[in-house]
């Protein structure tokens, strides 16, 4: 058997764990994965796109193709996105936001929260935190996270806000360090997986999401920085 | 390949396989585009010449989205595919190979198109009196004498495939061994930070193009100044 | 029918090509006329390389153009030298030579040698044309359009970038060319020379237009400036070698009329011949000379005496047996030689050459 | 423009700019190369003219990233503008133009360099027998008899900055008004799925791109066959 | 110091130039040789279009080239008419006449008409280069150099593809820029009509080296069939006009030796000329002629006789009074008339022509 997933490029170090994990019960099958942006994976699922299992960085994407038919299983919440203050040349564990008004800092990256959705919350944060207006000017906006991060590994953006599961990736948690960004500043960030109208017939598909629940798979998530749902709610 | 992972090496013959076949699939049509181009008295040709240049002012993803929507169950282009019993053409070779060809037939016509001004139409004249059809012309004559166009033409739409990445990306879904190609691959190894593998893959990826070029340019024959002198 | 049909009308800016002509189907058509004239222009139309509208073409009774038919360039069996230099950049000088002759049917590489050693190119072969100078160029042109046996001929001043000597050693190939496979050459030629030696048919174009087209004998009888440079005037007459003196490397040339002494040019006793006779050449007497270096003296009759190009030359027709000869002479010395219509007089002929 | 935002008209005349400076700067800097790959007789120059073309097979965005690296405080570039006290390059207009430039240089060197070298060397031996100098004998004779050649090198050079969206995000980062051209725009109004407004100034970049290259090609000379005839 | 010195040396696979001239400041030097000998080859070292690497140039006095010194082809005070047709695409014919006259600084244009007129391109310069036949192009290429005021003129073969009419036309121009504006010309041709009407100076070439370099008169006198076709075998005499007979349009030059008359060509008594007596135009007598047309009888001495290019003719050398003229006969004429060295004979001048 066979599958492909399309997933968020958030879940790209969970995810080839999980796939790892998985595997050692199903020796025999072969699993892809794709990454990429949540929004052009759903843009490609409407036409056709042949991926049985779609993991969106954020739960409006499946929505949106459970409201056109286009899926085979409810949406289902996987984990809460959470945000950090990241910086390759400073120690950003010592930073908090009102930090960013420090003039030594001349850029801050973020994802573009125009439609990357880590850029959403990081912008609902600066502006809960009262620091928008200040530093807004200061800001570089990264197509996503992955490249938000860059800039700062770069050097060329001083402090970055990116993804929890990246910042703990050994790659980054190497330079400088991060710094939490408390979830009470910006809206919730439900990421869910949802199994498409392709994967309907797939029953790979549907062990892999079984296999979701799993307490192997939560402890991976959890290792990865990922806050799990308590409940896995359905709608 | 010490270096290379199986999925890097596999990328990397796609690649070579995509820009490979687009530029042959170019000089075919291409061609005689240009020719046409070369040779209309037509006022509207301007108009053609520009329309033909103009998929290059779109930002790759976006005519990506264009052409996939195109392409896709409801897209005009997908309801010929159907019509003709055709396998849809998003997310497979083939569809890479048309978009690719589209996104890059500037990059072919023009070189050519203003060879084929310069060489004037003497070099053909001489041939017909020598006995040859416009088509054994074609390729005994001109051909040979505005091959440093062709050479052009071919590294360009050659180098400019091999590099694209928004369109691929769109119609091709990544999926590796049938649409993930090496911008694609290299492209995701950045993404995942993973420095070291991408460039690797980076290297192998312009010694390669390097190479086939390279040897496009030693089969140059002999500098020339006119077509007949 | 086995004539050359041409009637063509090309409107260009500031030039219009007109002609309506019937060329006989063998030998060498000589078109003259000054530059402008259009004599290009008539090649390609012929070559099929410019397409006027409503043509007539035939060829050697075989139609290459009229209301419902259009031979493609390619298809029509002929050879073209152009004015300018047009060997192809991308070939060798055999690869040129060899372009042609790979496409026609009959691709036979028999007079190859004999056509490359004529042209005096068989050391050039393996060369590129860029590296040639002008004339090698030509040379190597004119020789591949030789090569693939064409039905007919076109020459558009194929010699203009050749030196005297060159053009010397072409001559006898064209003119053997003409005699012995009696296919036709239509040859475009600013040159007087040229044209007097090969031609055997003169068309004369002006402004688009031909003004004259006739037999060369006729035309060289009846001076025409347009034409002839003044020193070139003079008169056509058939013949054949009639003796041979050995020792001194002399011919004679018989003619109705009498003979004259020329040069040995190494040709057998009866073999035909055409000679010109220049007008500057020919001097009259009332008697017989004597003691005198021309050796060359007949006796006729004056038919006319002619206006020449100058005010202070005339022209004399005299009939020397059925031949017209021309003769130049200041009009004071045929004044004071008292010259009357009718009168017998003494020719010297100076000198003959043969073309 | 009843249909644009103020930020897509700012996109939409920041590209223009953008793409206009690279052009210029291309003629400038593609015309010597270019003049130089046609006459010189190394034999490395086929090297050279294979490196010229060797950003193309990279993925706009890694393209990006490694210009990113090497105009960023550790790199040799970003290093060379710190000594030197200008401005860093990454996140400026700047920044853009240097790496649109390396990026589409290709496309203004190659069509010139076959354009000089079919052009020959009789029209510059004639212009220098008539008093021109090498430099004047350029702008008076190989630009207007090359013009074909310029035209499409333009075309190609300015369409492809136009469309570029990889390179220009990596360095740009998206700043509006600075770095946020047209091609980043409505990429960001796809994924937004935007899908109105991407298109209106999707059809509006293409109308001016059209715009602007037919001028260019309105200027075009008429016809011509060889450099000297 | 006001001569031209020149010396080159160029290898080219299976070619070598070796050069080392001294050619007159003043005046026309033809270039003269086979397809093939360097002609062009030579006049582009001189332009500087072709660089030799050890050679040495000095043109009036300036050095142009040498160990030292390289002056660049656009700051060498010339004019260049090159073998093929060499007009700028992108220029009207206007543009291409004015493009030199910008950039030469006394850039006045007041013969401009006149060379325009000369050229006869008046109508023709609104037009684009590529419309125009072959021979409007080159008569452009050479209203153009001539419009610079050049300092040396560099002529490859200008007039190869102008008809009869047209060099006629031109050559007049041609001798007035020697005459009048002093400036030396160095023209390249294959034609020796035009050689013979136009250069003093003569230069041979074979193979890629001078086998000859001597003046016009000299080079006459002494019949040298690399450079002469044996019909323009001829002396070369200085004159002057001694006589007119308008009745008759006929006018009288005299010479150091006797006077010839030739038809009149409206120049005025006293004025100096040059005169061309080719052989074939002169014969032989024991004794004065009565009645014949030939007008024109000398006295004189044989001072030589020669081999011919022909083993059937002769060519005999008689000095008239201080002149030299030649006359070609056939040996077995020499030998009936029993001509002897040193012998008194009368000359009979067919033909004069003015160069
Ligand atoms: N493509 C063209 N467009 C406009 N006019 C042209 C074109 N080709 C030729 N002509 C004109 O047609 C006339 C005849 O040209 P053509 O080349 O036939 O003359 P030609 O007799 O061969 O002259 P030459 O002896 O100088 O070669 C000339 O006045 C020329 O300017
Ligand atoms: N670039 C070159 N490379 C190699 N050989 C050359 C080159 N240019 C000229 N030659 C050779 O040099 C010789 C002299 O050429 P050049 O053009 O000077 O002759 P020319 O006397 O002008 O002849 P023509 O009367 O035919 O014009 C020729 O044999 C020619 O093949
Ligand atoms: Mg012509
Ligand atoms: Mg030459």
């Amino acid at each position: 058997e066979t599958m492909t997933i399309a997933a968020a490029a958030d879940l790209k170090f969970a995810m080839d764990d999980l796939i790892h994990n998985f595997k050692s019960t199903h020796p025999n099958d072969e699993i892809k994965v794709v990454y990429g942006s949540s929004g052009n994976f759903t843009t490609q699922i409407t036409q056709g796109a042949p991926y049985d299992v779609f993991f969106s960085a954020d739960i409006g994407f499946p929505r949106k193709l459970a409201q056109m038919k286009m899926t085979a299983s409810p949406v289902i919440p996987y984990a809460m996105g959470r945000i950090v203050l990241w910086s390759a040349t400073r120690n950003a564990s010592k930073m908090s936001l009102s930090s960013l008004t420090d003039p030594s800092i001349t850029r801050i990256a973020i994802a573009n929260p125009k439609h990357a959705p880590y850029g959403q919350r990081a912008e609902e944060a600066l502006r809960s935190a009262g620091l928008w207006d200040k530093v807004e000017p200061k800001l570089v906006y990264g197509e996503n996270i992955a490249q938000t991060a860059q800039f700062v590994q770069t050097g060329n953006a001083q402090v970055g806000i990116i993804a929890l599961s990246l910042a703990v990736n050994p790659q980054l948690a190497s330079q400088g360090g991060y710094w939490l960004i408390p979830d009470s500043l910006h809206s919730p960030m439900e990421q869910a997986y949802v199994i498409t109208s392709h994967g309907a017939e797939n029953p790979l598909a549907h062990q892999f999401v079984a296999y979701m629940n799993s307490t192997p798979a939560r402890a991976i998530m959890t290792q990865y920085g990922f806050v799990l749902p308590s409940v896995a709610t359905t709608k | 390949m010490m270096f290379l992972s199986d999925g890097d090496l596999q990328s990397l013959v796609l690649s070579l396989e995509l820009a490979g076949s687009v530029t042959a699939i170019l000089l075919l049509i291409g061609t005689p585009i240009a020719w046409w181009l070369a040779h209309s008295r037509a006022w509207w040709k301007v108009l053609v010449s520009v329309t033909v240049a103009m998929p290059l002012v779109l930002p790759p993803s976006v005519l990506g989205f264009y052409l996939l929507i195109a392409m896709g169950p409801q897209g005009p282009l997908g309801m010929l595919t159907h019509t003709l019993g055709i396998a849809p053409l998003p997310f497979s070779f083939a569809g890479l190979l048309v978009a690719s060809v589209l996104y890059a037939l500037p990059f072919m016509v023009q070189p050519l198109q203003n060879a084929f001004e310069a060489l004037g139409d003497r070099p053909l004249e001489v041939a017909a009196t020598l006995r040859a059809s416009p088509l054994d012309a074609f390729f005994t004559v001109v051909l040979p004498l505005t091959w440093p166009a062709f050479l052009t033409a071919i590294t360009l739409s050659f180098a400019h495939t091999v590099g694209e990445f928004g369109v691929v990306l769109m119609i091709g879904g990544n999926l590796p061994g049938i649409t993930r190609v090496a911008s694609l691959q290299i492209f995701d190894h950045v993404e995942a930070l993973e420095y070291a593998e991408a460039n690797h893959l980076a290297l192998m990826l312009l010694l390669f193009s390097f190479l086939v070029l390279l040897l496009v340019y030693a089969r140059q024959p002999a500098r020339r100044q006119d077509g007949v002198s | 029918m086995s004539d050359i049909v041409a009637r063509f009308r090309l409107d260009r800016s500031g030039f219009q090509l007109d002609v309506d002509l019937v060329l006989p189907g063998r030998g060498v058509t000589a078109f003259f006329g000054t530059s402008g004239s259009g004599k290009t222009t008539l090649l390609r139309c012929i070559a099929g390389l410019e397409r006027a509208p409503e043509g007539l073409l035939s060829v050697l009774g075989e139609v290459w153009q009229d209301q419902s038919t259009w031979l493609a360039p390619y298809r029509r069996p002929l050879g073209y030298v152009f004015q300018e230099a047009s060997l192809f950049a991308h070939l060798s000088v055999m690869g040129n030579l060899q372009y042609g002759v790979k496409r026609t049917k009959s691709g036979q590489l028999t007079h190859f040698e004999h056509i490359v050693d004529l042209l005096g190119i068989a050391h050039l072969l393996q060369r590129q044309p860029q590296g040639l100078s002008g004339g090698e160029r030509q040379r190597v042109a004119i020789a591949r359009a030789l090569l693939i046996n064409p039905k007919i001929l076109l020459m558009d001043e194929p010699l203009a970038a050749l030196d005297v000597q060159r053009k010397q050693d072409i001559f006898p190939y064209l003119e053997r060319l003409r005699d012995e496979l009696a296919i036709p050459v239509l040859y475009v030629s600013h040159d007087h020379h040229e044209v007097a030696r090969l031609a055997d048919h003169l068309v004369v174009m002006e402004a688009g237009q031909v003004i004259s087209n006739r037999p060369m004998s006729v035309a060289m009888a009846q001076p025409d400036q347009r034409f002839q440079r003044d020193e070139d005037i003079g008169a056509i007459i058939d013949g054949q070698v009639g003796a041979i003196d050995m020792p001194w490397h002399l011919a004679r040339m018989d003619f109705p009329g009498g003979g004259l002494w020329m040069r040995d040019h190494d040709l057998p006793v009866g073999k035909k011949v055409r000679l010109l006779i220049l007008a500057r050449d020919v001097s009259l007497a009332r008697h017989p000379p004597e003691q005198s270096s021309i050796q060359n003296s007949l006796q006729g009759h004056i038919t006319a005496i002619l206006d020449d190009t100058h005010p202070g030359l005339a022209l004399v027709q005299v009939r020397v047996g059925t031949s017209l000869l021309l003769a130049r002479l200041t009009k004071r010395a045929a004044t004071a030689l008292g010259l009357q219509m009718g009168e017998s007089i003494w020719v010297q002929v100076k000198s003959v050459a043969l073309i």
